[in-house]
């Protein structure tokens, strides 16, 4: 069926104010089960935006793409989160280092800071994706924030991954996704990252028995003086 | 360098050392009419020195061969320096051999040795006149610098005939740099050849003997020998003090005929110079070791005067 | 620019060798192994070397693959260091595992990472494609983040996660950058693999967007700068190269951060052809300055002899980076000879502090004493390493430092003041902490061990004949990268 | 090969570099190592004299370029006649040096190996030699830290004290900074010369290239600087009394008497040939260094009681009067007297070589005590005139030498220096005239502080009772040692007595950076007499002073002892209470307390008598200990603030890494905002 040229923009900068809407609940939310799902709902929402500009800019590549956000960043993962939390009996709320306004001003001021950052980008893109750039760098300094105000170490590498998938979603609104052979090596790596985060929870969890990120402050020299 | 020059330089070594014990009687009668005491006369170091000569020479058994070394030195460079400083003549053939600062390092040589003698024993006293006598030298050396380099500055050189021969042809004109030079040169006089503000000749005491201390292990014909340089180390720095300043008089041309008046010039200044030495003796006692350094700052600080007045009068 | 072979091979040789370590584990001969299959990477390296002056640069795998004239040399360094690091690996990890620090599956694990680890650094110098060369220098942070942590040891696992979390946060920047440069790239090459190619890149660099190629080299000097370890972005590293067995810490402090440093330079020269300015040229600079000064400076409190040298590492590659930073024919030249100097002494100094440690038991500087008498060759080539490492003549390092600075005077004096200062810091805090160390008498908890020295000795001897006299090959290498870097 | 000066130099420095590389493939037998190694040293050492001395002779420049170096910037090296004297003054003490540690070596072959002590020396003295031949800034700065890196071994030979350790770190962190200084001053003269990048970095280049004064200023001031460091001139020269007395005595012979002589030569090569046109106060505030180091250096000297401290002190004092002699020539030919600036070159380079070869004999002597009684410090000896009669003869020579005492070489360059002094008055400038007198008179109470100092050194060493508490078996030094000591003793007499001829042959420099020679006047009296300016003006023959006094001294003792006197030997006079024991007699401290009462303001003292009370009456305490601590000044107001601002800053360094990992992200966080906000 065709959609005119405007509506699929409209469309596509909806799906973009989700994901970014998504990337303010997770700064805001305290219980790590709540944090995994907004994690899954932001995948699906970038899996359809990147379908849909794959069907419109009729990029076959793209569908690819589409299909692996959606199995890696919808199922996989937060599934071996579920038993991540499940198997180690991590305590369900997560404490704040920083109160929840101040960060949303932080996240509003990173939204405004990205708009600025990217003006040049925009008047030079001719392709219809190029406003949700704006929101694609403002969810990559988002998901920076998310790990400095984090103390538990489940919850900085979920984080991370909101940092990887906004960067899959500057890709696409920036130039239609990169060519494949990169997509898939991208993929590959989130996937190794993951497997190899969860190897590390496991150690973690033993020599600490807590994945409280301020235990491991040990290697410092501040205090060693003359 | 006619054969009369080489004459002339014999007669003057022969002079120096027999003059200077008489110098030294004089001085020392001298000092006795003005203590109202009974002079032992004039030629009374003649008979020390023959009586020494003839005594047995007892040695310490750890004195090494610097002990016995060290009176012949003292004499030889004694000796040598009398060949070089004009005193009856200027054209000597020993005249170029060395300008003012090397007789004073001829000075400093025998200073050296004796000091090195005087801790050769290994006694306290010995070891306390060498390191006092070290520290006043030290301290002098830079002074009697400056008075020569004022000097030299007046007479454009450092050699005493040239000096000699400046002031004897120039005409007599009195130069404040000149005074100044000559007032600090007498101070260092006094402290190089420990006459009494600076050290007492005369006694074995032991915290106020610095020359003695050093020879106080000494004896026989070294004893002889050392006493003798002291002698002569007196006569010559007076010679010194008088060619560098006053030295009219003196045998200009190489001719034998004028030494004779060039001799009774020198008797006479001689016996002014005695004088000098003597009311100066007479009239102060022996200060404390460290008000010398002092004393010495003083006499630096007139020869700099003297320098100094030099470059700004004329 | 003509196909090659040789290309493929040498790329394939460590990814099949990291399968054949994967059965061999940790049977008796899996070092030998583990040897011959980095001499075998090193011959191919060494191959294509000879086939790259025989007849220039070559492409390869459909140009997804590239040689010229600034990676060959990286790579042939890289695959040699990585030799020489498998003989030493052999003796050490042996007696790690006497000590029992590492068991069967670790040690299995090691090996295998340890090739993908060398698969992962030539797979980056040898790729065209920016996007590859993003994803190899994550799989290189991604197989030696384990490494770190093989010991178990509490520090170990917190100096692990701090390498992985620091580093993927600045691989994730320079992922932005990455998409950034393809974007502009874009506009002037078309769609598709063929904007991502640094020949066609290096080609058309005059007519890319200025503003936008300024943007993306923003994020890419803070992602790759990250992994170069420089001030304010350093902090994993005296941790990640000092917690990890000393084979790894030798190969992430020699190696890895020359690969870091290589993509900026690249990305640097892209930028230079576009703005025209010296923009991206200031900004190397200042990170040089920061990172020369901090770490001069926090090298006179360090109590850990791999910690100190880890601090090393990020000045020297300050020094580096700041000589590319200056341009110019003179600094560029010292700043590829710092490369090769460094990862050569670096390593050979890594490698008989790992044996320091190991006779003393510890790696606290204040109980390692007396190695002189102990155990004199350790003893002597610490000393000389150290001593190559401060900036002493006859070694290759006081060349580069010579050179860079002289250029300093020339083109920006002012800058050379601080180049003063870090480097005079640096040479007291390394003589200062290794004097002890090397003299007195041997304390008495000392144990022999057999050390691996044929490896140090040839990079010390390589690092004091280049002090001395560049061989012609290499020279003309350089002044090629040079005129593409200038 | 042909036999041209350049190709001997080269080789003999190759022959050292392959001693230094074969010396430990002899490990095993001790003995063959040290002998094969000194003599082949002292064979290069001796080839390096004749070429150097050919050099000069010939005052022929000839330049070559190795194959080593950077591409574009082979080395260059070139050998005229400043090169080839400061060759043979290397070579000379070298070749002295070695065939003393043959002996010297053995002693301590028997509980430390010796192989690393032998491949240092040999590298140390390549090094020197490279740094007298190298003519780019490349090649001078890799000789200058080969030299500054054997050396520092050699200092940590006997590393077991931490205070060598110290020593050695110091030495080495000073002569870093300097060579880092003078690496500044070359490449700020490489910048103003025409031609490709690496082009300016040769000597010639510098010298063509026309330097605007400002940046000519900064180039001499950073390399006189990193001169003045390894120099050991006042302000920096903490390092070399504590160097020197912890490296083995061969070794410190070398570094006081032939390494300092690098940096004048340093000094002399980027003054008066590189740069060789300048204002007139370069020149004075050379002088002033000069004079300051001197007082400073004698009087610090006065107040040890370390044999060899006292004579580190003393290089820092005679490196003072090279600088003056070389100052007063720069002041002198910024004002266009050519004549007078050749004397006070000629009055420079003369104490140069004077230096090199008495303090070398000075060290070789301490080293043989040191050999002989395991004794550095000089309050535990004494009476060692009757063991070691030779090594006692030798050191009164270098003692009366480093005295300036006449018939000897001390004496010659102190009397050229004083005739530059006196000459002042020609100069235009009114105020120079006034001060540079007084210059003079510190000369002298130098020279005379020196003569104290020698008097305690030897006195207290040589002459009186043993003063330590057990009584080793002292012996006399064997052979090699004593010929080592014997060559420079008759070194020193022969220079000091035959002036005239020396001044010839040295005066082709002075012809080449200041345009005249004193050489014609100085021999115009006779090859006997020296005469500086002018016969009227001064004159001095040192072998008429000589032969004088040994004539007269030889005439006294033959007519005294006409008849056999009789010589009796008996016990000292002890005024008649108990016996004289070795305590009683005057140490180096109490010889300098005179003079440290005097100079006393000059250095930080702390002194202190503590009595132990007896049980009776507090008059007679049962143990009196008598503390003294003389410190160096400049340690409080140099080095320590520098030090502790160093470590200061370093814990602020420390404060970056807090260990929490948020921090760090924090910091990439600002790193990334602030980069996008500021530089868009």
């Amino acid at each position: 069926m065709e959609i005119t040229l405007e509506t699929a923009s409209q469309v596509i900068d909806f799906l973009a104010a989700l994901v970014l809407i998504t990337s303010f609940a997770m700064l805001a939310q305290r219980r790590i089960y709540g944090l995994i799902h907004l994690f899954a709902w932001q995948g699906l929402f970038l899996a359809i935006n990147t379908a849909f500009v794959g069907y419109m800019a009729d990029k076959s590549h793209l569908f690819i793409s589409a299909g692996l956000t959606l199995g890696l960043k919808v199922f996989l993962l937060p599934y071996i989160f579920y038993i991540l939390v499940h198997r180690l009996n991590i305590r369900k709320e997560v404490e704040n280092m920083v109160n929840i306004p101040t960060l949303m001003f932080i996240g509003i001021a990173l939204v405004i800071l990205s708009y600025y950052v990217t003006a040049p980008v925009r008047e030079l893109s001719t392709l219809m994706t190029r406003s949700t750039l704006t929101f694609a760098l403002a969810t990559v300094m988002m998901g920076l924030l998310m790990m400095i105000t984090r103390r538990n170490a489940v919850t900085q590498v979920i984080g991370f991954l909101a940092m990887e998938n906004s960067l899959f979603f500057a890709a696409t609104s920036a130039t239609y996704g990169m060519p494949l052979v990169v997509e898939l090596g991208v993929a590959l790596d989130i996937l190794i990252a993951a497997f190899i985060f969860g190897i590390f929870f496991f150690h973690i969890n033993t020599t600490f028995d807590s994945l409280d990120v301020d235990r491991m402050a040990k290697l410092k020299e501040d205090e060693m003086d003359e | 360098m006619s054969m009369d020059s080489f004459i002339i330089e014999a007669l003057q070594v022969l002079l120096v050392i027999g003059l200077a014990p008489a110098f030294a009687g004089w001085v020392r009668t001298l000092k006795c009419w003005f203590q109202g005491r009974s002079t032992p006369g004039l030629f009374q170091p003649y008979r020390d020195l023959f009586k020494l000569f003839s005594k047995e020479v007892v040695l310490a058994y750890n004195a090494s061969w610097i002990f016995r070394f060290t009176p012949y030195l003292l004499f030889g460079t004694a000796v040598l320096a009398g060949g070089i400083i004009p005193i009856l003549s200027i054209d000597l053939p020993l005249a170029a051999t060395a300008d003012v600062i090397v007789l004073i390092s001829l000075f400093a040589i025998a200073r050296f040795f004796l000091a090195l003698s005087g801790m050769d024993i290994g006694t306290a006293f010995g070891g306390m006149g060498s390191s006092r006598e070290m520290m006043i030298a030290s301290l002098a050396e830079p002074a009697m610098l400056m008075a020569i380099f004022t000097v030299s500055l007046v007479n454009k050189s450092t050699s005493l005939a040239e000096i000699v021969q400046v002031i004897y042809s120039g005409q007599l004109i009195l130069r404040p740099s000149i005074t100044f030079a000559l007032i600090a040169f007498i101070l260092i006089i006094l402290a190089e050849t420990g006459r009494i503000p600076v050290d007492n000749p005369a006694t074995h005491l032991e915290l106020t003997m610095i020359h003695e201390a050093m020879i106080l292990e000494y004896s026989g014909r070294h004893l002889a020998l050392i006493e003798w340089t002291s002698m002569m180390k007196l006569y010559l720095f007076v010679c010194l003090c008088i060619a560098a300043f006053a030295p009219w008089g003196i045998a200009v041309k190489g001719s034998l005929a004028a030494l004779p008046a060039a001799f009774g010039f020198m008797v006479a200044k001689l016996g002014v110079a005695g004088l000098i030495i003597v009311l100066i003796e007479t009239g102060l006692a022996k200060m404390r070791l460290f008000r010398v350094p002092e004393y010495l700052g003083v006499a630096f600080l007139l020869a700099t005067l003297g320098m100094l007045s030099f470059f700004i009068l004329d | 620019m003509n196909n090659s072979e040789t290309l493929l091979l040498f790329l394939v040789i460590p990814f099949i060798s990291a399968a054949i370590l994967a059965v061999v584990g940790d049977r008796k001969l899996a070092p030998e192994v583990n040897i011959a299959c980095s001499t075998a990477t090193f011959a191919a390296s060494v191959a294509l070397a000879v086939e790259y002056c025989l007849n220039g640069p070559m492409l390869a795998g459909g140009n997804l693959f590239f040689v010229d004239a600034l990676n060959i040399f990286l790579a042939v360094l890289t695959s040699f260091v990585s030799m020489t690091t498998a003989v030493f690996s052999r003796r050490y990890m042996r007696r790690e595992r006497e000590h029992g620090r590492v068991d069967h599956v670790a040690m299995r694990y090691y090996h295998v990472m340890f090739q993908m680890f060398i698969f992962s650094m030539i797979l980056s110098l040898m790729s065209n494609n920016i996007g590859l060369l993003w994803i190899a220098t994550e799989l290189a942070t991604l197989t030696t983040v384990l490494l770190v942590s093989l010991y178990r040891t509490p520090t170990a696992i917190e100096a692990a996660w701090k390498y992985f979390i620091l580093c993927g946060v600045g691989i994730a920047l320079a992922l932005f950058g990455t998409v950034l440069v393809y974007f502009a790239a874009e506009k002037v090459l078309g769609e598709g693999g063929e904007a991502m190619l640094w020949t066609n890149l290096n080609m058309v660099g005059g007519q890319l967007e200025p503003t936008i190629l300024s943007l993306a080299f923003v994020f890419m000097m803070v992602g790759y700068g990250a992994k170069v370890g420089l001030v304010p972005l350093h902090n994993w590293l005296p941790d990640a190269h000092s917690e990890g067995p000393t084979p790894i810490s030798a190969l992430l402090s020699g190696l890895l951060l020359n690969i870091a440093l290589y993509s900026i330079i690249r990305c640097k020269a892209l930028v230079d052809a576009s703005t025209k300015t010296s923009y991206a040229g200031d900004m190397m600079m200042a990170f040089g300055i920061i990172s020369v000064l901090v770490a001069g400076f926090s090298i006179l409190r360090q109590k850990d002899i791999k910690r100190m040298f880890a601090y090393s590492s990020i000045e020297h590659m300050g020094i580096a980076t700041f000589a590319f930073g200056l341009g110019g024919t003179l600094a560029t030249f010292a700043g590829l000879l710092h490369l090769l100097m460094h990862s050569l002494t670096k390593s050979a100094v890594f490698f008989t502090a790992g044996h320091a440690a190991q006779i003393n038991g510890t790696q606290e500087m204040d109980k390692i004493k007396g190695l002189f008498k102990s155990n004199p060759l350790v003893g002597w080539s610490l000393m000389f390493g150290v001593m190559a490492l401060a900036g002493m003549p006859p070694f290759g390092i006081f060349t580069s430092e010579f050179m860079i600075l002289t250029a300093t005077i020339q083109q920006a004096p002012i800058w050379s003041l601080f180049l003063l200062i870090g480097l005079g810091v640096a040479f007291a805090g390394l003589i200062r902490v290794v004097q002890p160390m090397v003299s007195g008498e041997a304390p008495d908890y000392q144990e022999p061990i057999k050390a691996a020295h044929l490896p140090v000795i040839i990079h010390l001897a390589i690092v004091l004949i280049m002090g001395l006299y560049i061989p012609g090959f290499l020279n003309q290498w350089f002044n090629t990268a040079v005129e593409m870097l200038k | 090969m042909n036999y041209d000066p350049i190709t001997i130099a080269l080789s003999s420095v190759v022959l050292l570099l392959g001693t230094a590389l074969i010396a430990p493939l002899f490990r095993r037998s001790r003995n063959t190592l040290i002998n094969i190694s000194f003599i082949l040293a002292s064979i290069a050492s001796f080839c390096v004299v004749a070429a150097g001395y050919y050099a000069v002779e010939t005052a022929v420049v000839s330049t070559a370029t190795l194959p080593i170096g950077l591409p574009g910037l082979p080395f260059h090296i070139r050998l005229d006649a400043l090169a080839g004297f400061f060759l043979v003054v290397v070579g000379l003490l070298s070749f002295f040096v070695s065939i003393y540690s043959i002996g010297y070596v053995k002693g301590y072959a028997g509980h430390r190996s010796v192989t690393s002590l032998v491949v240092f020396y040999c590298l140390f003295i390549a090094g020197m030699l490279m740094v007298v031949l190298a003519d780019d800034a490349f090649c001078f700065l890799v000789a200058w830290e080969l030299m500054a890196a054997a050396s520092y071994f050699l200092v940590m030979f006997e590393n077991e004290r931490a205070e060598n350790r110290k020593a050695a770190l110091l030495y080495l962190v000073v002569a870093h900074v300097g060579a880092i200084a003078i690496l500044f001053a070359f490449g700020i003269l490489a910048g103003f010369s025409s031609g490709d990048v690496f082009s300016g970095y040769t000597f010639d280049a510098m010298r063509k290239a026309e330097i605007p004064v400002y940046w000519a200023t900064a180039a001499f001031f950073l390399s006189f600087l990193g001169f003045c460091a390894k120099a050991g001139v006042i302000p920096l020269h903490v390092w070399l009394p504590e160097a020197h007395p912890a490296a083995p005595s061969n070794v410190s012979a070398l570094m006081s008497g032939v390494m300092l002589k690098t940096a004048i030569y340093g000094i002399i090569r980027v003054t008066f040939d590189i740069i060789h046109v300048f204002p007139w106060w370069w020149g004075s505030i050379v002088l002033t260094l000069g004079l300051i180091s001197m007082v400073m250096g004698v009087l610090y000297a006065l107040m040890q009681h370390d044999l060899k401290k006292l004579l580190a002190y003393h290089s820092v004092e005679n490196i003072g009067i090279i600088l003056v002699g070389i100052g007063l020539s720069m002041i002198f030919i910024s004002f266009k007297l050519p004549l007078l600036a050749a004397l006070g070159l000629i009055a420079g380079l003369y104490h140069t070589i004077n230096h090199a070869v008495f303090k070398g004999l000075l060290f070789m002597g301490a080293g043989a005590v040191l050999h002989a009684t395991g004794e550095r410090n000089m309050e535990e000896m004494g009476g060692l005139i009757h063991k070691m009669p030779w090594t006692a003869a030798m050191f009164l020579v270098a003692c009366l030498s480093i005295s300036a005492l006449p018939p000897f070489n001390g004496f010659v360059s102190e009397w050229l220096t004083f005739q530059a002094f006196l000459l002042s008055p020609a100069l235009p400038n009114r105020i120079l005239i006034l001060l540079i007198p007084l210059g003079a008179a510190l000369l002298a109470l130098s020279g005379a502080l020196a003569a104290a100092c020698f008097v305690k050194a030897f006195g207290v060493t040589f002459l009186g009772h043993w003063r330590g508490h057990h009584r080793p078996h002292v012996h006399e030094v064997d052979w090699t040692m004593r010929a080592g000591m014997v060559m420079a003793g008759v070194t020193c007499l022969l220079l000091g007595i035959l002036p005239t001829i020396f001044i010839d042959w040295v005066d082709v420099i002075a012809e080449q950076f200041v345009g005249s020679t004193i050489s014609l006047s100085a021999s115009q009296y006779g090859w006997m007499w020296l005469t500086p300016v002018s016969y009227e003006r001064a004159s001095y023959s040192g072998i008429i002073v000589f032969i004088g006094i040994l004539v007269v001294v030889a005439a006294a003792y033959a007519l005294l002892h006409v008849k056999p006197g009789m010589i009796r030997r008996s016990h000292i006079w002890d005024c008649g209470f108990q016996k004289i024991n070795s305590r009683m007699q005057y140490n180096a401290t109490s010889f300098a307390q005179p003079i440290r009462r005097i100079f006393g303001f000059l250095f930080r003292i702390r002194e202190s008598v503590e009595q132990a009370p007896h049980a009776g009456h507090k008059a007679f305490p049962k143990k009196i200990t008598y503390y003294l601590s003389v410190k160096d000044r400049i340690w409080k107001w140099l080095y320590k603030p520098i030090v502790d601002s160093s470590f200061w800053l370093s814990r602020q360094a420390g404060r970056l890494q807090q260990g929490r990992i948020q921090t760090y992200l924090l910091y990439s966080f600002i790193t990334i905002l602030a980069l996008l906000v500021f530089l868009r």
